[in-house]
């Protein structure tokens, strides 16, 4: 009988809580999002299934073995437990569960071999978030293979593009301020490792935004991720607005020069010039640039086309599988459904504004030093979000002239986004440990 | 060096904006400097785009499905063909 | 000199045991089944050979570090294991083992880091298995790529056929009953958990199966997954004289009706009803449903078949050679070669014999309460296993009537078996890990 | 809760075969009202099997493999039909 | 204002030491050979980049967490290292790094989690070569991509080419001689295990040599592995004039006889029979033999095209991604800017010229004991480095004779000679394990 | 059993390339054993090389990306040689 008894009370429905149900509701609808309006599927899909599975009540799925034991609190094990972190048992679950964050590495090992002593176990999902994102190497892998498939010709033929893919990264140190104003204020307690975290969104990278916040608020993960993914496949409806609202009908219609042919050296060389670049001034952005140019040199360099191949497809498909999953598992009810998510969003979508602003003003402000004229429309693209953005400066640009395909051009700020927002992550990482520590 | 978070949010900014900017100007000026030394000194016929082959397997192998998937459309178009 | 004798004592003919010769031929064997008669090469090709890899006398492939040192045992690193395990070091290498087997996490830890220090290694299978199988993720991976290649549409288009699924899986738990009463009678001594999991070879599914043993039994995994796939190699021997038995010529003749055609949208969203009562009511069947629900949804729902291919290829081949290998791993000898094996061996083929004559059984009970007949040859077919036995029921009903196509009416059952066999997972694992603890 | 393995196995047995048979219930409940639910408010032309495209890469580049393979196999084609 | 000197202070330039331009330049040269001159680069672009990476100052990409941690010398950092090793804090850094290199695992164990709770983290390139070398992953999942693109036919037409093969790896053995010797006269400081990995180099063989590097001389895993792919692509230039000192234009002019043809059937069994006379006699060559015959078995078995398809490719292409990129990681000045290096660079060649030596000379001296000749020219192809290795036997065959055609018959000596360095690899690591333990 | 490394070295010399001879000798030996015994006992049509097929899916799928090359070849010939 008390098998019965047993089933039902650890069946979902009994122990379900409502936030679960809404994060399972969230899940849905990312599903949605990503397969009927084609939201980045790619990494939707994962994240929205992961964020489901993150919610199925007592399969603790995203909880390692010690939260587990800790969510479960038998007394022996918190007895155990509180032992280990020397701590009065009597204390009760909350005051251990404090002790254990803020215990020591050792501790921590400890009370894992303690939990695994009592048959509990680290769910699926925090498995992959330890071995795919709390690693640091998924991002990285993914970054490579988008290196991998990155053409930076049109930069090349125009390295002056850099510029509009500097200046679009205002919009995440805007949104750091925003941050920090909030917490200044009193509104919401974001710490500036956070604030950075959140900024990143602005860089309409997604890896890059997964890589920053991974090592600076992990528990802001998955909000900071969805974030990301969402605001980048609003961007053709978040720009075209700033973009028209910024830029006249004539500047929209300025056509832009041919681009001269890039020696397939000048690509080669290329990459190697950014990580000498990186080496010498920017070492606390190596891994992530470090990555994404080795992806770049397997590619153009001609003489290993089956490994970039394997980077483009086979390796950075199934990282991505175990990246969204892991990301997935961040949307845990508990961390999630926080006033500190809405937040979040609401920075997010800022910063891409501020981001597309400052890119079209950046082109507006160029063209006033320079003869050789630029369309501001490109500068939208700075903020990355490849190849959207510059899909986007086309089809405004197409709207305001048929004849004029600004595709091509804005690849070269697009790329250069990337590239940018790169940077202030390596910049902000540093800065901020050098802060906290 | 703990600050006031809103002073760290201005240095954050201030630093942060300040290094993307310098970064990539050197990124410019240096490509520049590669682009024209590269015209220079390795000039290169304007490469044709190459169709890219399968890649060479390391111990010269070439990968078997792709020329099984090879026979298998011309075959399949001779049959339809007939 | 003493090196030509270091070498002899270390060459494989002088350390050889009997029982290694055995196993080796015993590879060999399945090596012969998989490559001449076909027998589910993809999985006994890796098992086969890992398995003669792991009986390589001195090579220790298949040994943890500690058991490694234990296995050769010199004094000082067993007088160290002694100290570290709080016992007498005169109570000699017996006492310590067992003093192992029960130590605590934090005991092995601290064993692991001794071997370690006297210069063991972990044998590579040992570590192949860990990652791929202690960890439960190869399994999961699996049975992700199979859900990516599994189309639900005959389900769907007749959804009773889930109930042949189900009564298909009585096989597990009457070979589990049998197991009991093996132990009962005191002819074997399995716990619950190991009949529980040699219960599960009835399900026909092989990840499932190794999946369960991994949590329930480690020490038969070897068994019970060989087991597992000959049997399902042998459904085309073991089926037909069943069916033909339970079944007469007139109902083996029924011509089933021409299926609907199923929507797109109806398969993409399948996937997510079952996730969704998985959440409600049976959250420890989550992990497998989990994956192969959302493997089934990255083939159907169309905006990530970059992610399907890779599932269905790349990573679920990559993920095959190492669980083949890591299952060959607990074929060593002094494992394997135990009565318990043969006991596994011919409960596992009642197992199937009984999956089989209860889903046909179930489909005559069908067709006395329902006008829509259904042909009893694919109730067969509901122990998954597949799509052999859904080929197995196509066969025989050509046999008994020409024109009568069962293929895609029996691929109901036969992917509703894999549901089937998974829930039945799901519930033992947590039933028994209740009775255990 | 240890009792005896008798005992054990045909808890196992009644409550896990039990199991099997109402979660499966529902999911067939589930799936018909799933269906008849999308049929009468999703209906949708009779799908026409889509001619797997090679799956778009996110940055919107095709595999050269591909495209290697197809032109190879036009080109040989080309060649034998000389 | 200290931000801005933080910057600096930790920009590359600031830290940057002569010793690390070096290695950067080091590493733009192996990447200038790989993509212009074509040595090898499917290794040494990956190699050459992960180089560069690992001396990016201040990123301390190659370093563990520990490692950080010593560089960096904070000094409460150094008081809780010198408590945790149990020596006296007033000792210096110098006294903790000696310390920690002979403290047991579990002072490591203790020591990262210490790093851990000061906030450092493993470089990037660190964690792969653990994950990828450390394990001896890598290697072998290499080799049995290797083994699933060998050929055996040519050997098993003509098995008395194996002796070729046995002949070439006495380059091995007299390169330990050498570096023992340098050892002897106090030239250089090497160790037994040093020698012997050194040796490896003359198996012109990667994956082995980086394997057996791993095991017995990590330190040295960097020189030994650029040594060994290096000159494996200037096999061209390395054995032509040997091949033509130690032969008459009459030998280089024999014409061998065509091959039999080898049956499918003979292909399935070898690898099997390879496999058990491991077990037999070599049960230390397991690791590597055993998987490189797995992985041929899966390509001559036939019936399991989908996993030898992957680990033809996809595997095989992302190993190599994470091998080169680890053994990269060894590239660091501190390490690789040693005299060692000097010496490794000079005992390699003298291994490979003393490997093709020796092949040619078997060659000629089976001809005095045998009626069937064989063209010495094949002899050099027994030091593997395939397939380069053959076709320079039939090149230099063409240019005595334009209608002798050797390239069929240099690939059993070629396919010889893996065998045979894995057959040295093995008894050297079991034996130089037996001299050091 | 530590000893002069000299006196190592030749032992590893002299056991390693004993080894390896008496190893690669005996695999010649069962090789041509192996070889005799296969050609009288298990004779074979000399082995037609086969065209490698697209390996089959364990679920009996096949891999939709080859078919689709495989059409897009034959659709693309035909669209050329309208
Ligand atoms: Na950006
Ligand atoms: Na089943
Ligand atoms: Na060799």
């Amino acid at each position: 009988m008390e098998n019965f008894l047993g089933l039902w009370m650890e069946s979902g429905l009994h122990l379900m809580q409502p936030g679960q149900v809404i994060m399972i509701l969230v899940g849905m609808v990312l599903l949605f999002l990503a397969i009927n309006k084609n939201f980045e599927p790619l990494l939707l899909v994962p994240i929205g299934f992961g964020g489901i599975l993150a919610n199925i009540p007592g399969a603790e799925l995203a909880s390692s073995a010690v939260d587990a034991a800790l969510h479960a609190a038998h007394p022996d094990v918190m007895a155990a437990f509180a032992h280990a972190l020397g701590i009065d048992p009597a204390a009760g679950v909350k005051a251990i569960k404090h002790a254990y964050e803020v215990a020591s590495a050792t501790q921590h090992a400890q009370l894992a071999n303690l939990a695994a002593d009592f048959g509990y176990n680290n769910g699926m999902l925090y498995n992959f978030y330890s071995v795919a994102i709390a690693s640091g190497v998924a991002p990285l892998v993914i970054f490579m293979g988008v290196g991998a498939m990155t053409d930076f010709g049109p930069l090349l033929a125009n390295p002056r593009t850099l510029f509009l893919g500097a200046a679009a990264q205002f919009g995440i140190f805007a949104t750091v301020m925003g941050a920090v104003g909030l917490n200044y204020f009193g509104i919401m307690d974001f710490s500036i490792a956070d604030a950075a975290a959140i900024g990143i969104i602005g860089g309409a990278d997604g890896p890059t935004a997964i890589y920053v916040a991974s090592l600076l608020a992990p528990e802001l993960l998955g909000a900071i991720a969805v974030a990301a993914y969402s605001y980048m496949a609003l961007v053709p409806l978040i720009q075209p607005p700033i973009m028209k609202a910024l830029t006249t009908h004539e500047e929209r219609k300025i056509v832009m020069t041919q681009m001269r042919v890039v020696s397939k050296r000048e690509k080669i060389i290329f990459p190697i010039v950014v990580l000498v670049l990186v080496a010498m001034f920017l070492p606390s952005a190596a891994p992530l640039l470090g990555m994404f140019c080795f992806g770049n040199l397997m590619k153009e360099c001609g003489v290993v086309d089956r490994l970039s191949d394997t980077a483009q497809n086979a390796l950075i498909n199934i990282t991505t599988i175990f990246l969204g999953l892991s990301v997935g598992s961040k949307l845990a009810a508990d961390k999630f459904l926080d006033p500190k998510t809405l937040g979040i969003l609401a920075l997010g979508i800022v910063a891409f504004g501020i981001g597309t602003a400052m890119g079209v003003i950046m082109a507006k402000l160029m063209n006033k030093f320079s003869s050789q004229k630029i369309n501001p429309l490109i500068g939208s693209a700075g903020v990355s979000a490849v190849p959207m953005a510059a899909r986007v400066s086309n089809k405004i640009g197409l709207e305001a002239n048929p004849q004029n395909f600004l595709l091509m051009h804005a690849m070269g700020p697009n790329v250069a986004g990337v590239i940018g927002s790169a940077v202030a992550a390596g910049v902000m990482i540093s800065m901020v440990q050098a802060m906290t520590n | 060096m703990q600050q006031g978070i809103m002073q760290q949010g201005v240095d954050l900014m201030l630093y942060g904006m300040g290094t993307v900017f310098v970064f990539l100007t050197l990124l410019v000026i240096a490509t520049a400097i590669m682009s024209s030394l590269v015209q220079r000194f390795l000039p290169e016929a304007p490469p044709v785009i190459p169709a890219p082959r399968p890649a060479a397997a390391p111990a010269g192998v070439t990968d078997p499905k792709l020329i099984a998937v090879i026979k298998a459309a011309v075959d399949q178009h001779r049959a339809k063909n007939k």
